[in-house]
C-alpha cells in the first residue's frame, strides 16, 4: 500500500489561505472594480477550490490517472459552458435585413 | 463447482444477488420488458398512421403513443440494454475479474432502474405523457397536464442506474484486470465499454439536473426555460441535448463492440487495425460531446454556433466511417462461417451506414432545415437504432447465448428470425426517407392523403417487424429447456469468457488467469 | 394507385435547386458507399466463406496506409459537404435587403397571418411569385415551426422573441404549410396553405374586403395606449422621437449602440428598462399584458411607417 | 474458493472476495469516488450553465436581487464550510495515522459544522420566506422586472437547495463514520470509508465556494 501521509502543518496552513481569501473575496465586493469585480471574485474561488483539491483532498499527492479524472471533469463542464455560449454570444450578430 | 444459475436457489438469491452475471439477466428480463411496452406502443402508432386520419385514436391519445413508444425505447430500453445486460455479464469475464469493482452499486443500480421504470409505468397507466420524448418546454413545463412530473422522475431515477453501471465499468476496467491484461490487450467489446462508460458518467449528470429543473418549473413554478417568466426555452434544449446527443453514442458503442467480437469470432481473425478501432470508440465519445447543437439548426440558435456544430458533426462521422471500413477489411480472407450471429453483424454494418449516412445529411445545415422534424429523421434514427443497435444487441445475444445459459437455440429458426426482422425493418423504415423529403412532419396523428401509400408500406413493415420479434423470443425460452448443450466453446472462439465452463461458476474463474496473447489470437491457435 | 406515389416533392422557391442539388449529391454519395460496403460484405463472404470446420481467418498485416487513407478520403468528403451545406444555409438565414415583410403569431393550433396591407388570414397565406418575402414570427404559447416544403425553409417560432424566414417563390400555385415543432394535442391540425400569385393578382387580393391596413390599426392603438402622449412627432417630448427610428443605430445608457430592428421595437415596448436610450429617464411603463402579439405587431409596423 | 489466489496469505477481514488485495481495493474504492464526484461536477454543472445564461443577459437585475441576500451569515456559512474541511482532513489524518480518539473527535467535529451550515441556511431561507422573495404565488418584488427577480431567486434556492441536500448526505454519511470509527472499525491498513466520504466533503464545499461570491458577492458597493 503506498499512501501518502499529508503532515498537518500543510492543512493548518491551507486552512489559512483559505480564510483570508475568504475575508478578501468578501472585502473586494464592496469595491467598484467594473468588469473586473466578477473576474476577480471567480479567480479567487478557482484558487481556493484548486487548493482545496490539490492538499485537502490529496490530489497532489496521488496517480496520474486521479489527476486525469479530475482535470477532465472540469474540463468536460468547460465544452458545456463554452459551446452553449457559443451560441449566447454569438445571436447579437444575426442582423435580419 | 456449481456453476452460476445453480450456485444457490430461490426467489431471494436471485434478489439478493451480486453476481453480476445473475444481476445481468435480472436486467435482461427488465429490458425486454420495456422492449415490448415500447414495441407495443409502436404498433399503436403504426396502426394509426395506416388511414390519413385520426380516426384509429384522438390526437391526444396518439401523441402519448409515440411519446411513451420514444421513453420506454431510449430510456428503458436501448440505453440499458447492451451495457447493462452483455456489458455486465462479459466485462468481468472477459478481463479475467471475479466480479465488478463494486457488486452492491451494481445490485443497487438494477432497483434503481427498476424503480424509475415503475415510475414511468405508472405515469404511462395513469394516463401518459406527450411532450415528445424531448421534452421540449415551455411546453413540458408550463403547457402539458399529463403526467410529465412523475414521467420525469422516471427518467431522472433511472438515470443513475445508468451512472452507477458507466462508473463500475471505468473502475472495474481500470483497476481489476488480470495479471497480463494490458490496455492493448482488452477485447474491443471492453473498449467500446469504456468508451460507452465514460458518456454514461459525464454526460447523465446533466440530463439529471435538466429534467429536475423541468420538473421543478411545474410543480414550484420556477421560470428557468418559459419565456414569458424570463427563462429561455433555447437553454433547455442545450441542456437536453448536451446529454441526448452523446446519449445517442451509448446506444450504438456497446453494439460496435459486440459487432467487433462478432466479425473476428466469425472470420476466425483478428480485428483489421485493432489500434485504430480501439481508439475510434474513445474519439465517438469525445467528439460526440460537441456536437449536440446539430439538433437545434432551426431553433432560433445562432448561425454561428451552428456552423461549429455543423462542422464537428461531420468530424464525429470520420471515426465511425474508419470502423466499418475496418470491420469490412476484416473480412478479407477470413475463415467466414453464416452462423446467426454473424447474420446479425453483416445486417449491422449495412443498416448502420445507412443510418450513419443519412445523419451525414442532416448535419449538412442546408438540408436539415428542409428535413428537420419531418419522417427523413425518423428513419435515420430507427435506422441506426434499431437496424444498428438492435442488430448488435440480438447478434450479441445469439453469440453469448450458449456462454450465458449452456444451451444452444435451434439454428435454423434463428436464421428465419433474422431475416424476417431484417426484410420487415426495411420496408417498415425505408419509405419514411422519402416521406420526409416529401414534407411529411414527423408527431402528426393525421397526415395528408397522398402520403397515405408510403405510410401503408410502412404499418405493413411493422407487422413483419412484430412478427420476426416474437420468433428469437420463443426459442430462447424453449431452448432454456429443450436446447442442445453447448459446451465451453460452441463456435471456436478465442477470449477469456471461452476458456470458462458454459455457464461459469459465480466466481467466473477456478484460478485468475494469466494473459499472455492479444485479443483475437487466432493465428497463434493454428501454429498451436 | 401509383400515380399517387409522390417520390420527389415539387420545389417552388429561389432556394428549392439549390437544397435538391445538395441533396441529390448526397443521396449519390450515400449509394455510393453503401453499394460499396454492402457489395464488399457479400464478395468477401462468398469467396471467404468457411470451408473446412476447423479452418482460420489469414491475419492482415501493415494496414497503417489504408487506416490512413480511408480516415483522410472522408474527412475531404465531409468537409467539402459541410462548406456546401453550410453556403446554402447562409442564404437562406440572409433575406435579401428589399422584401415584403408578413407577420405571423403562431398559437395553439393556428397561424395567424397579417400582411401590411391590413390582410389579415387564418391557415392561410397569400404571397406573390418573384418577390422575396420575409416572415415576422413570433408565438402566444408554445414553441411551433413554420414550414412550407415545397419552399425547403423551415424556422422556429418562439413565445417572447422573433424570428424570421423568408422565401422567394417562383411558381404559383398552392403550396402546403405545415407546424413542425411538435406543440401539443393538435399539433397535426396546424397546417394551411400558401398561395403563390401573380404580382397583380396579389394586390387585387391586398385590396378586397380590409378595414385598414396593418399601420393604422397599430396607429389607432398608439393613440388608444396613450403612447401618442410621450412620444411626440418632434423632440420635445418626454420620450424619444421615434420617426425614422427603424432600422437607425440607437445609443443606449449604458453607451451600447443596437440597430433598431423589430426585436428591438417590440422589446421596448413590453420591457421598456430592459434597454434604456441614452438621454432618457426610465420613464415608459411596460406594456407586458396589456397588448397581445398581434397588437405589439400592429405596433412595430406603424413605428416603422414613422417616417419624416 | 473465493480466496485460492489470496490463500497464501491471511486475508484481511474487510477485503471483499473479489479483490486480490487491499490495495486493489483502495484503489477501487478511491478512483470509484472521484468519478463520482465528476458525476457531481456536471450535475452542479447545468445550474452553473444557467446562472452563467441569465447573468449575461439580466445583470443589472442580478446586481439588485443579489443585494438582498445576507452577504454577514454568507460569509460566515463559508468559514464554517472551510473549517469544517480543515476538520475532515485532519479525521483522514488521525485515520491514517491510528489514532482513534482524534478521529473520532475530528469527525463529530465535521458533523456539527455540518449542522452549523445547515441551520444558518435555515434562518437565511426563512428570511428570505418572510421577505416574500421565494419565487411563487407569494413572490414581491417592487422594483423593475419582478420575473427576472424571480429567476435569480429560483437559481438561488435551486442552487444552495441542492447544494443543502448534499450537506444533509454528507452530515448522515459522518455520523455512520463516527459510529463506525468509535466502534474500531479503522486502521492505518483499511480505512477507506473515511477517505472517500472525506473527499465528498471537500466536494461539497468547493460547490460552495463557487455560489458563495455568484450568488451574494455581485457589486456589493
Ligand atoms: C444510436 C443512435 C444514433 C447514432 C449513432 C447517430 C449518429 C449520427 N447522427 Fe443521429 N440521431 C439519432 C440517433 C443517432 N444518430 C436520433 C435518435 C435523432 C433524433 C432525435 C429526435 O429529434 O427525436 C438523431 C438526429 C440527428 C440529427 C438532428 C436532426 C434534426 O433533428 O434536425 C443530426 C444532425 O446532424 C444527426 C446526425 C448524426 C450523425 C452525423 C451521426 C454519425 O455519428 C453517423 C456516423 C456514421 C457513418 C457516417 C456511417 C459509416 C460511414 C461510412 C460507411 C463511410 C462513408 C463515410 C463518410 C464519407 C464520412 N442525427
Ligand atoms: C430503440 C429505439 C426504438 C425502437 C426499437 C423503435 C421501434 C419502432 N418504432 Fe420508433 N421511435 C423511437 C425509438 C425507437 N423506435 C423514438 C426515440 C421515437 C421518437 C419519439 C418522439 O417523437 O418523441 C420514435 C418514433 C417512432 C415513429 C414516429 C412517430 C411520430 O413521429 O409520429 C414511428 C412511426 O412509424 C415509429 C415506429 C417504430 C416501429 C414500427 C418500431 C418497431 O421496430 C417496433 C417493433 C417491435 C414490436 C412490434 C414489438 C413486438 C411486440 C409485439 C408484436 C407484441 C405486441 C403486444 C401487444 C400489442 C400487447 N417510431
Ligand atoms: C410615460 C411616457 C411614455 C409612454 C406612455 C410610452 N413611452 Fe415609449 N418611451 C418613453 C421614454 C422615456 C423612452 C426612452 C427610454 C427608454 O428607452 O425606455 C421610450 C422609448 C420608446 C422606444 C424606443 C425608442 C428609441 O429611440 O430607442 C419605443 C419603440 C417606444 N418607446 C414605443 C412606445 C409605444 C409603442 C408606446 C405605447 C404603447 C410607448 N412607447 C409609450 C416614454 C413613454
Ligand atoms: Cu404548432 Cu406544432
Ligand atoms: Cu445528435
Amino acid at each position: 500500500m503506498t499512501e501518502h501521509v499529508v503532515p498537518r502543518s500543510i492543512y493548518f496552513l491551507i486552512f489559512a489561505i483559505l480564510i483570508v481569501f475568504t475575508a478578501i473575496t468578501t472585502t473586494v465586493a464592496y469595491l467598484d472594480l467594473g468588469v473586473f469585480g466578477p473576474v476577480v471574485a471567480l479567480t479567487i474561488a478557482v484558487v481556493k477550490a484548486t487548493l482545496v483539491i490539490l492538499f485537502f483532498m490529496h490530489v497532489r499527492y496521488s496517480t496520474r490517472l486521479t489527476k486525469l479524472v479530475v482535470v477532465g471533469g472540469f474540463f468536460w463542464l468547460g465544452i458545456l459552458l463554452a459551446l452553449t455560449l457559443s451560441d449566447y454570444l454569438t445571436r447579437g450578430w444575426r442582423t435580419y435585413g | 463447482m456449481k456453476d452460476y444459475l445453480n450456485a444457490t436457489y430461490g426467489l431471494k438469491s436471485w434478489l439478493l444477488t451480486r453476481d453480476h452475471k445473475r444481476i445481468a439477466l435480472l436486467y435482461l428480463a427488465s429490458v425486454t420488458l420495456f422492449f415490448f411496452v415500447g414495441g407495443a406502443f409502436a404498433v399503436m402508432v403504426r396502426l394509426e398512421l395506416a388511414t390519413p386520419p385520426a380516426d384509429l385514436m384522438q390526437p391526444e391519445t396518439y401523441n402519448k403513443m409515440f411519446t411513451m413508444h420514444g421513453v420506454a425505447m431510449v430510456f428503458f430500453f436501448l440505453i440499458p440494454a447492451i451495457p447493462a445486460v452483455l456489458g455486465n455479464w462479459l466485462i468481468p469475464v472477459m478481463i479475467g475479474a471475479r466480479d465488478l469493482a463494486f457488486p452492491k452499486l451494481n445490485l443497487a443500480s438494477w432497483y434503481i432502474f427498476m424503480l424509475g421504470g415503475l415510475f414511468t409505468l405508472w405515469a404511462m397507466v395513469t394516463g401518459g405523457v406527450d411532450t415528445g420524448w424531448t421534452f421540449y418546454t415551455p411546453y413540458s413545463s408550463a403547457f402539458s397536464n399529463t403526467h410529465v412530473v412523475t414521467a420525469a422522475l422516471g427518467i431522472f431515477i433511472a438515470g443513475f442506474a445508468s451512472i452507477l453501471t458507466g462508473l463500475n465499468f471505468i473502475v472495474t476496467i481500470h483497476r481489476m484486470r488480470a495479471p497480463g491484461m494490458t490496455w492493448f490487450r482488452l477485447p474491443l467489446f471492453v473498449w467500446s465499454h469504456y468508451a460507452t462508460s465514460l458518456i454514461m458518467v459525464l454526460g447523465t449528470p446533466v440530463i439529471a439536473i435538466t429534467i429536475l429543473l423541468v420538473a421543478a418549473e411545474r410543480a414550484f413554478g420556477l421560470g428557468l426555460f418559459d419565456p414569458a417568466r424570463g427563462g429561455d426555452p433555447v437553454l433547455f434544449q442545450h441542456l437536453f441535448w448536451f446529454y441526448s446527443h452523446p446519449a445517442v453514442y451509448i446506444m450504438v458503442l456497446p453494439a460496435m463492440g459486440v459487432v467487433s467480437e462478432l466479425v473476428a469470432a466469425f472470420s476466425r481473425k483478428p480485428v483489421f487495425g485493432y489500434a485504430f478501432v480501439a481508439f475510434a470508440s474513445l474519439a465517438i465519445a469525445v467528439i460526440g460531446f460537441l456536437v449536440w447543437g446539430h439538433h437545434m439548426f432551426v431553433s432560433s440558435q445562432s448561425v454561428y454556433a451552428a456552423m461549429i456544430f455543423s462542422v464537428l458533426s461531420f468530424l464525429v462521422a470520420v471515426p465511425s466511417a474508419v470502423k466499418v471500413f475496418n470491420w469490412t477489411a476484416t473480412l478479407y480472407r477470413g475463415s467466414i462461417s453464416y452462423d446467426t450471429p454473424m447474420l446479425y453483424a453483416f445486417g449491422f454494418i449495412g443498416l448502420f451506414t445507412i443510418g450513419g449516412l443519412t445523419g451525414l445529411f442532416l448535419a449538412t445545415l442546408g438540408i436539415d432545415v428542409h428535413v428537420t422534424d419531418t419522417y427523413f429523421i425518423v428513419a435515420h434514427f430507427h435506422y441506426i437504432m434499431f437496424g444498428g443497435t438492435i442488430m448488435g444487441y440480438l447478434g450479441g445475444l445469439h453469440y453469448w447465448w450458449p456462454k450465458m445459459t449452456g444451451r444452444l437455440y435451434p439454428e435454423g429458426w434463428a436464421k428465419l428470425g433474422a431475416l424476417t426482422i431484417f426484410l420487415g425493418f426495411n420496408l417498415t423504415f425505408f419509405p419514411q426517407f422519402v416521406l420526409g423529403y416529401l414534407g411529411m412532419p414527423r408527431r402528426y396523428a393525421a397526415y395528408p392523403e397522398e402520403f397515405q401509400v408510403l405510410n401503408v408500406m410502412s404499418s405493413a413493415g411493422a407487422t413483419i417487424l412484430g412478427a420476426g420479434y416474437l420468433i428469437p423470443m420463443i426459442y430462447f425460452i424453449w431452448s432454456l429447456r429443450y436446447g442442445r448443450i453447448a459446451g465451453p466453446n460452441p463456435w471456436g472462439a478465442v477470449g477469456l469468457e471461452w476458456t470458462t465452463p458454459s455457464p461459469p461458476p459465480t466466481d467466473n474463474f477456478e484460478k485468475t488467469p494469466i494473459v499472455t496473447q492479444p485479443a483475437y489470437a487466432y493465428h497463434l491457435l493454428e501454429r498451436a | 394507385m401509383l400515380s399517387e406515389l409522390p417520390l420527389f416533392p415539387v420545389g417552388a422557391s429561389t432556394i428549392a435547386p439549390q437544397v435538391d442539388a445538395l441533396y441529390l449529391f448526397m443521396v449519390g454519395l450515400a449509394l455510393f458507399f453503401s453499394v460499396l460496403i454492402a457489395g464488399l460484405i457479400v464478395y468477401f463472404a462468398i469467396r471467404y466463406r468457411r470451408r473446412a470446420p476447423d479452418e482460420i481467418g489469414v491475419a492482415a498485416t501493415g494496414g497503417l496506409i489504408l487506416e490512413t487513407a480511408w480516415s483522410v478520403i472522408p474527412l475531404v468528403i465531409v468537409l467539402f459537404i459541410f462548406v456546401w451545406g453550410a453556403a446554402v444555409f447562409f442564404a437562406m438565414a440572409r433575406p435579401p435587403a428589399d422584401t415584403l415583410t408578413i407577420y405571423v403569431v403562431g398559437k395553439q393550433w393556428m397561424w395567424k397571418f397579417q400582411h401590411a396591407a391590413g390582410q389579415q388570414e387564418i391557415n392561410e397565406l397569400h404571397v406573390p411569385v418573384g418577390r422575396p418575402v420575409k416572415i415576422l414570427m413570433t408565438s402566444q404559447d408554445v414553441i411551433h415551426d413554420l414550414f412550407v416544403p415545397a419552399f425547403r425553409v423551415k424556422a422556429d417560432v418562439l413565445p417572447g422573441r422573433y424570428t424570421t424566414l423568408w422565401f422567394e417563390a417562383t411558381r404559383t400555385g398552392q403550396y402546403r404549410l405545415f407546424c413542425a415543432e411538435y406543440c401539443g394535442t393538435k399539433h397535426s391540425g396546424m397546417t394551411g396553405w400558401v398561395y403563390v400569385m401573380e404580382p397583380h393578382e396579389y394586390q387585387a387580393w391586398l385590396a378586397g374586403g380590409v378595414t385598414g391596413s396593418l399601420a393604422s390599426s397599430g396607429e389607432k392603438l398608439f393613440q388608444d395606449l396613450a403612447c401618442n402622449t410621450c412620444h411626440l412627432p418632434d423632440t420635445q417630448g418626454r420620450g424619444p422621437m421615434l420617426h425614422n427610428l427603424f432600422g437607425s443605430t440607437v445609443l443606449l445608457a449604458t453607451g451600447e449602440k443596437v440597430v433598431a430592428d423589430e426585436s428591438y421595437l417590440r422589446e421596448s415596448i413590453l420591457t421598456p428598462r430592459a434597454r434604456l436610450t441614452a438621454g432618457f429617464e426610465p420613464l415608459m411603463p411596460t406594456f407586458q399584458g396589456l397588448v397581445s402579439e398581434e397588437d405589439v405587431l400592429q405596433l412595430v409596423e406603424y413605428i416603422k411607417t414613422l417616417k419624416k | 474458493m473465493a480466496d485460492a489466489v489470496a490463500s497464501h496469505h491471511a486475508r484481511h477481514p474487510a477485503l471483499a472476495h473479489h479483490f486480490d488485495d487491499l490495495g486493489q481495493q483502495r484503489e477501487a474504492a478511491s478512483l470509484g469516488m472521484w468519478v463520482f464526484l465528476v458525476t457531481e461536477v456536471l450535475f452542479f454543472g447545468g445550474l452553473f450553465l444557467a446562472y452563467l445564461v441569465y447573468r449575461t443577459w439580466y445583470p443589472a437585475t442580478f446586481i439588485e436581487v443579489s443585494q438582498h441576500l445576507d452577504i454577514f451569515w454568507g460569509t460566515t456559512n463559508t468559514a464554517v464550510l472551510i473549517t469544517s474541511s480543515l476538520t475532515m482532513a485532519l479525521a483522514v489524518y488521525a485515520a491514517e495515522t491510528g489514532d482513534r480518539r482524534s478521529l473520532v473527535f475530528f469527525l463529530l467535529a465535521t458533523l456539527t459544522l455540518g449542522c452549523v451550515f445547515l441551520g444558518i441556511k435555515a434562518l437565511e431561507y426563512s428570511h428570505k420566506f418572510h421577505e416574500h422573495l421565494v419565487p411563487g404565488a407569494a413572490f414581491q418584488w417592487d422594483g423593475d422586472h419582478a420575473e427576472r427577480a424571480a429567476l435569480f431567486m429560483s437559481l438561488y434556492f435551486i442552487m444552495t437547495g441542492l447544494h443543502a441536500l448534499h450537506m444533509i448526505i454528507g452530515v448522515g454519511l459522518m455520523s455512520v463514520m463516527t459510529v463506525l470509527a468509535w466502534r474500531g472499525g479503522f486502521s492505518p491498513e483499511y480505512h477507506v470509508p473515511v477517505e472517500v466520504s472525506g473527499l465528498y466533503w471537500h466536494f461539497v464545499d468547493i460547490v460552495w465556494i463557487f455560489l458563495f461570491p455568484l450568488l451574494y458577492l455581485i457589486s456589493r458597493h
